[in-house]
């Protein structure tokens, strides 16, 4: 008989456990059938720093929330309704999330004296009443799970025990209705070449879902309608590969070849983990000895006419600084992608953060602009990348395209462009003609030089970093040359067209809420809230940072009081009171998590 | 064919050379630009890159594509140049502080890659630019401006750092030693993947005479012949062995009286490029950008 | 039968020849007769980029300018009243700056068809009435030196030749009644060991002079009065010199060995020269393979317990921004000195300029505050070293020491201090105690931690760049922890005790001109110039520039109008806006040349 | 004395070791911990440096004074404190990403200057803390993350870079093998200047098995000793002789089928920071501030 059907209209799943309890993979799963069964939803993997810890230690657990919906949302959500704790410490660590009443399941077989001790508990939370206040089912997953697959043929008890997971997928997938096919398809593949963990797994996966079926602790089972999203084929991203598909577009639609010079750091490695899958779209990535080979490689392509690319996170982007100042200097197109992370110096490298806008503005030694884009979603990464080469090429300058340690591994569901449609990125290289080459003289529109590859006949010339008349490029010690370079190499800069800013306004409100980068999704729940509530409040999110949209001027004086929330001390702040002249303030936090809708919503109240 | 009209006149940009009066650079120069027409290449395939230095000046003097870069990086620059241009004959110009100094990352890891990149060394055992500091291969005790007491830093031996890298071509020239220099530079030239080649280069300014114990006498020097007793030193050269190698770099005035000039090192080893263009020419799939990103687990919403 | 002698207030020479022509050595020389003559002076030697140009070419031209008086005065002078031109490119590059009626003494001899057509002359200048309106004085220098060194023993024509300069050193040393006894005895020293040359520039010197005490061509003598300076005993400095001293006071003053990690580079490698020769004062210099291992070096020996100090150009310092950013979380004593130069990228490495302030501030991964102080003038240089260390070590901080490619090489008359006198600098390393250490606990009133050095028994403790909980300073990701630190290395740095600005405030001015670093010499000479001419101006120079003095807000909401005038396009001005929201504006010209109190002057009267 | 009292378990640090379990990291720890004690120093004259990386994290473990820097920095930090300390007993632990990519270039300064330090490099042929990218001395071919369709990139010999570099000392161990290890690692601190030793180190989670052909196969080991011939290589240890310590960096498992461990090369030659002590013990002139400043030309005001 079946079991009642509870609607509900939005959920919030965060599955916890040992770094080893493969929850990333659950997770995932999990994110797959929610995201097949037409909800919108967004997610937040957040595993432990580089180090592997021991197993059942604290910094040892690794989480994945999910929050999906029948409606439209920006977030993994503020806190889990439901927490799936696989050992002792991952209740430790994540129990503080979730609020009274909240739904907790834990795998009590692990619960043992050792791993009690590791998480630092004196008695067992289970039994001492500690969880009163919370819906506890606690269910034995490794013994159900290890007695479920005895009978399987060559599979190991340890073999066994890992397949807990998968229980633990399938008790999820019965409790939210999923449809168990995918999942099923998906672990026979991924263990084809091994089909005793593969059996082993899809039992465990099967049990899981019987047992949600026939337990009484679950008493009902639950359904999210799926949300009206636009319509089209949606997939699930992560923030890295859309930004390393849109490079791909990128160089589809410049027609210029891919090279990625890059040097591995979390959380940035996997732009060139993916890329480098790519080869047969012309791609040539290159893994060099350090950041400042692989941005001069980047930068040496680029000179040979390449789409040069390079990709690191804060402690590797500061080393690129003197190339990037080369390459302002060369004025040859690059892009320069910052995945940030939390620091400063090695700080926490899996955590996001949004310190690094100062640096990669001003980072360089003497007047040295660069403009400055940022993406606001694991899917605009596809665009922004897109966006940002456009302007390298268009302009011949170096470009920074921002991104973080959340967008980069967060998921949201994603509308499969259409390639065909998307905007060509015009690509003149320089051809000879009669006249003596002039590699300095500007295009009057965008004051952009020549790009003149090698291998074009009567264009050979020499370009460096030392200072350059104008027009002739030769090295020029002239002072009012360099003055004149200086302002050009400014007005080149701040003349690139960047769309104007769109504001959400609100009738009535005389608040703005002004954000950039990965905080989109938070801010704007926030300011949704604080709508909700009754509240008034106009938001806008800014996607260049340099440029600033020409129109933010007027939308700054249009408000009588400006909110800039970052996730740091308050650097565009900085920029925008500077510019302006208008009392903004900042809400800032440097925790290493992304914003809560909810304290954003506090902090809009606050001035209200 | 047009290419075997090119004369070193054509290899001569219209920038005024800028050394100092008697500068060793100079011969040097002159070597290259006559040496250019071998390559049978039209100028526009050739570009030279350089970092910071003296020595980094060079390519403003050559007739072809050049970038006067960044102090040290010259080798990775070129790299992704070579890399990604396969079909360019690409020279780095290096001083001993650029390559060896700030530089000898760079210089070490484009030589274990092999990239198809030739690196002409000028060793001038100084900081010409900055006006006379010691450099990585200036001898112990050295007094310079930045040593008034004589320098406590033991010297590179260039050759044996590049053998040590696993280098796959090394050689050796004289500034003034024309015919020397240009034999050197030909089989560079034909050698794929990265070859070094360290010159020695008279600093007149600030470490003058530096090599007068091979460039005054003459009999100091010693030819290196592939396959042929290695003058006294008791061995025989054979390019292609890793140990002899070696064991020839070390060979030096100071322990020998004598000085081995020449190739030192010359073995086959597919270079990086090639190696690169080779997995893109077998990479798998169609390259369809619009399967891709309609690839996975997909939904439709309508 | 002497010639007349008129009185002069001020004047301003400058020597201009080629590289070979020792104009360096001429103008120190003459700067060192003036000094002792008791005038007030300034010097701007100026010579060519480091490449050495062919003799006779315009790049080759090599110039020494001189201003000297009977008042206080703070620039090298805007422009020369006498030109002293040895070759035709001298006079070709150096003309422009003299005013018309101005004095002009050149070398026929050099002025040969190949010179003339080296420097672009169709025509002889000389001859062909160009120089109208100078007073010309028309000189075969070279000419009358060989014939005068003819009987010395073993001089080559060559040599003999290139005594020239101190032909013209004795023809301006009696020209401005200077004694020449130093003079004398410096050639005798300096050619010690090669007497032919000694007595062929002494006889070179005194046959200069002898022709002008004879010569009809200069009918009077100029005599410029002692100023009246402080009293007290005086030398001559220029800002690498007395920076490097500093460095040794701070060392001496704080009882910490001093250890300078360096890599060389224009205009900062004369600090590690310096520095060099001064092993007697327990001085280490490390001349490291890179400005990376440089910083790091000084960052070792710093956690070592030595004074641990780098210096470099902007493109150095760019490179040692990750290593910084260690220290930063390290919380360890550190210098690092920028000798600013005109950039981006190479640039024109001998060149002054103001733009790396906002690199320095924010050129760093994520939030990473650094105290920043900059030098006013070359003698201040040794005090501004001294503070910078002072900060460094009592807030256990790595501090940024900026100067420039003017400050270095200029020279100016300097009190000899009075070492005794100065304010020692308290260092207080850890010591064992019973309780277990805590490496991260913070002083309540400096926020610093504590330094304790290897060797100091009980201590043992590990430090590094990953993010630390507060106190115990072990490896921490709690997001409040993160946040916490965030802020308590902030107020760290806010908090860093710096002194009131002070103002030069003119009854009824309401425009205040703020200046910072290199420009207080021109700045202070062209509101002077203002006020002479009637119009009010107050003046106010800014030595900290993180933190700012806590009246800074005060002085500048006291003026309705603020200029600030920089060598680049605008830095300060961007802290200042953002941080007062004061509507200043900005004077930025970036030539590579330091301002001059004129423009100055002109800026302030557009704004009057 | 004291300090023979110090046992390992007096230089384990309270911080719990985070390495994967089965890491060979752990054994190497432990050999260093047990050795400590013979190096006769308290604790606190004992430093650990290191850059980034899994290998990196060793001085959190270490009961002394300890860095964990930045990555590849190490050489050039640990140089600073040797330099300026001479009294401590200064020790590198780094990875081979961490020495030999980024790190490259401080690491063959270090050897060349021969700094009193000792450089361990734990080379597991991968990066293990970024969670598996090749390294430079993973072999070519290797797939990984980065290089699906394997690298392409001719690997670093890290003996024979540290040899090209002039280093003083050059040894090889393996992980497990505690008694080689310890053995070298006495060897190393005997030296003065600088240290270089290769780790053989186990990555079980992303290089598994890298080492096996010494650690299973016992018998592949060639354990080196001065004078006496290299198993049947043909060459006679000569720890003095640079061309056979070349040779034998040469010898692999591919090449002899058989892997040389224990000291390579040992020479003694002054060490840098003895050298700078040397200079300051005879530089000339009173370190007297006040005359120094009142030197040269000085005039009074009154
Ligand atoms: C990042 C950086 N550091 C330092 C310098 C200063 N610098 C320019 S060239 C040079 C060394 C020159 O020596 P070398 O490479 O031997 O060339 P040479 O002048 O002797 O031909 C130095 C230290 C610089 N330009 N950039
Ligand atoms: C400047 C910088 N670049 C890159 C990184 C990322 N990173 C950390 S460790 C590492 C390499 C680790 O390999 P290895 O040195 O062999 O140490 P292992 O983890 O294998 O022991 C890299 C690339 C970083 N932390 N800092
Ligand atoms: S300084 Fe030396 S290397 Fe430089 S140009 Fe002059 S002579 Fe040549
Ligand atoms: S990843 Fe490899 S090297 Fe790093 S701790 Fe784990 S097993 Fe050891
Ligand atoms: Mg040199
Ligand atoms: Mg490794």
């Amino acid at each position: 008989m079946a079991k009642p059907v509870e609607q509900l209209d939005s959920v919030v799943i965060r599955f916890a456990g040992d770094s080893g309890d493969g929850m990333q993979l659950t997770g995932g799963r999990f994110t797959a059938e929610t995201a097949l069964a037409g909800n919108d939803l967004a997610t937040f993997p957040d595993f432990p720093a580089e180090i592997r810890a021991p197993a059942g230690s604290l910094p040892g657990v690794s989480g994945f929330q999910l929050h999906f919906a029948d409606h439209d949302i920006l977030t993994p959500g503020d806190q889990p309704d439901v927490l799936v704790a696989m050992n002792p410490a991952a209740l430790k660590t994540n129990l503080g999330d979730l609020p009274k009443a909240g739904t907790l399941i834990v795998d009590t077989d692990a619960f043992t004296e050792r791993n009690l001790k590791k998480a630092g508990y004196e008695s067992n939370p289970i039994e001492d009443g500690s969880l009163e206040g919370y819906q506890v089912h606690a269910v034995p997953l490794t013994s159900m799970t290890v007695g479920a697959l005895k009978e399987i043929e060559g599979v190991t008890a340890r073999e066994a025990e890992r397949a807990k997971n998968m229980f633990a997928l399938g008790l999820m997938s019965w409790l939210y209705g999923r449809s168990t096919e995918t999942t099923k398809e998906f672990i026979s593949t991924k263990f084809a070449k091994r089909p005793g963990i593969a059996a082993a797994n899809l039992k465990a996966f099967a049990t899981g879902y019987a047992f949600g079926e026939t337990s009484e602790a679950f008493a009902v089972q639950y359904q999210v309608k799926a949300a009206k999203l636009p319509p089209g084929r949606y997939r699930q991203i992560t923030g890295n590969v859309a930004l390393s598909w849109g490079l791909l577009a990128a160089s589809k639609l410049s027609g210029l070849p891919l090279f990625l010079g890059a040097y591995p750091i979390t959380p940035a490695s996997s732009i060139l983990e993916e890329l480098a899958k790519h080869k047969a779209f012309g791609v040539r990535t290159f893994q060099a000895e350090d950041e400042i080979a692989a941005v001069g490689a980047a930068l040496g392509a680029a000179f040979g006419g390449a789409l040069g690319v390079t990709t690191s996170a804060g402690p590797g982007i500061v080393l690129k600084s003197e190339t990037v100042g080369l390459a302002v200097a060369l004025e040859l197109p690059l892009l320069v992608i910052d995945v940030q992370r939390a620091g400063p110096s090695t700080g926490m490298p899996t955590k996001p953060e949004q310190g690094d806008l100062l640096m990669v503005l001003h980072g360089r030694n003497s007047e040295s602009p660069v403009p400055v884009i940022a993406a606001a979603g694991p899917g605009d990464c596809f665009y922004a990348a897109i966006e940002a080469v456009r302007v390298a090429v268009t302009y011949r300058t170096p470009v920074y395209l921002l991104s973080d340690a959340y967008l980069a591994n967060g998921a949201e569901p994603w509308l499969v462009p259409d390639i065909a449609s998307l905007e060509k990125i015009d690509v003149e290289f320089a051809s000879g003609n009669n006249e003596t080459f002039q590699p300095y003289k500007r295009d009057p529109e965008t004051l952009a030089r020549p790009w003149a590859i090698p291998g074009t006949p009567g264009l050979e010339h020499r370009i460096g970093g030392l200072e350059k008349a104008n027009i002739t490029g030769n090295i020029s010690y002239d002072p009012e040359n360099h003055d004149l370079m200086t302002q050009l190499r400014a007005q080149k800069v701040a003349g690139v067209r960047v769309p104007d800013l769109e504001v959400d306004h609100q009738e009535g409100a005389d608040l703005l809420v002004l954000s950039w980068g990965g905080t989109y999704g938070p801010v704007h729940a926030g300011v949704g809230r604080v709508r909700k509530a009754a509240g008034k409040a106009a938001h806008a999110h800014l996607r260049w940072l340099n440029p600033f949209p020409a129109n933010l001027r007027d939308v700054l004086k249009s408000y009588d009081r400006v909110l800039i929330p970052e996730m740091n001390m308050g650097q565009l702040l900085q920029l925008v009171r500077a510019r302006y002249l208008v009392d903004a303030v900042g809400y800032n936090r440097v925790t290493g998590k992304p914003f809560k809708a909810g304290e954003i919503a506090a902090a809009v109240e606050a001035l209200q | 064919m047009s290419e075997l009209k090119l004369t070193a006149k054509e290899f001569k940009s219209d920038q005024e050379v800028r050394w100092c009066p008697g500068c060793g650079d100079y011969a040097i120069l002159a070597a290259v630009q006559s040496f250019m027409p071998e390559l049978g290449l039209q100028r526009e395939k050739i570009v030279f890159v350089s970092g910071i230095g003296c020595a980094a000046r060079f390519p403003y003097y050559m007739q072809t594509y050049g970038m006067h870069s960044i102090h040290g990086r010259a080798p990775a620059i070129a790299t992704g140049l070579a890399v990604s241009r396969p079909d360019l004959s690409v020279w780095v110009v290096t001083g001993d502080g650029d390559s060896l100094s700030i530089g000898g990352n760079h210089l070490i890891h484009a030589l274990r890659r092999n990239v198809n990149i030739k690196i002409l060394m000028l060793n001038n055992q100084i900081y010409g630019l900055t006006k006379g500091q010691y450099s990585p291969t200036s001898e112990q005790g050295k007094v310079t401006g930045s040593t008034p007491m004589g320098s406590v830093d033991y010297p590179f031996n260039p050759l044996s750092v590049a053998l040590g890298a696993d280098a796959t071509f090394v050689a050796r020239a004289l500034d003034t030693d024309k015919p020397g220099l240009t034999s050197v530079l030909r089989r560079a030239a034909k050698h794929t993947g990265t070859a070094f080649v360290e010159i020695f280069q008279n600093c007149n300014i600030y470490n003058d005479n530096a090599f007068d114990f091979v460039r005054d006498e003459k009999e100091n020097r010693l030819y290196l012949e592939d396959g042929a007793p290695a003058g006294d030193t008791g061995i025989t050269h054979d390019e292609t062995d890793f140990a002899t190698a070696f064991a020839l770099s070390r060979v030096t005035y100071a322990t020998h009286g004598v000085v081995p000039l020449g190739v030192f090192r010359d073995v086959q080893r597919a270079s990086y490029d090639e190696l690169v263009a080779a997995q893109l020419a077998n990479a798998k799939g169609d390259g369809d950008l619009q399967s891709l990103v309609g690839s996975g687990d997909t939904w439709a919403i309508d």
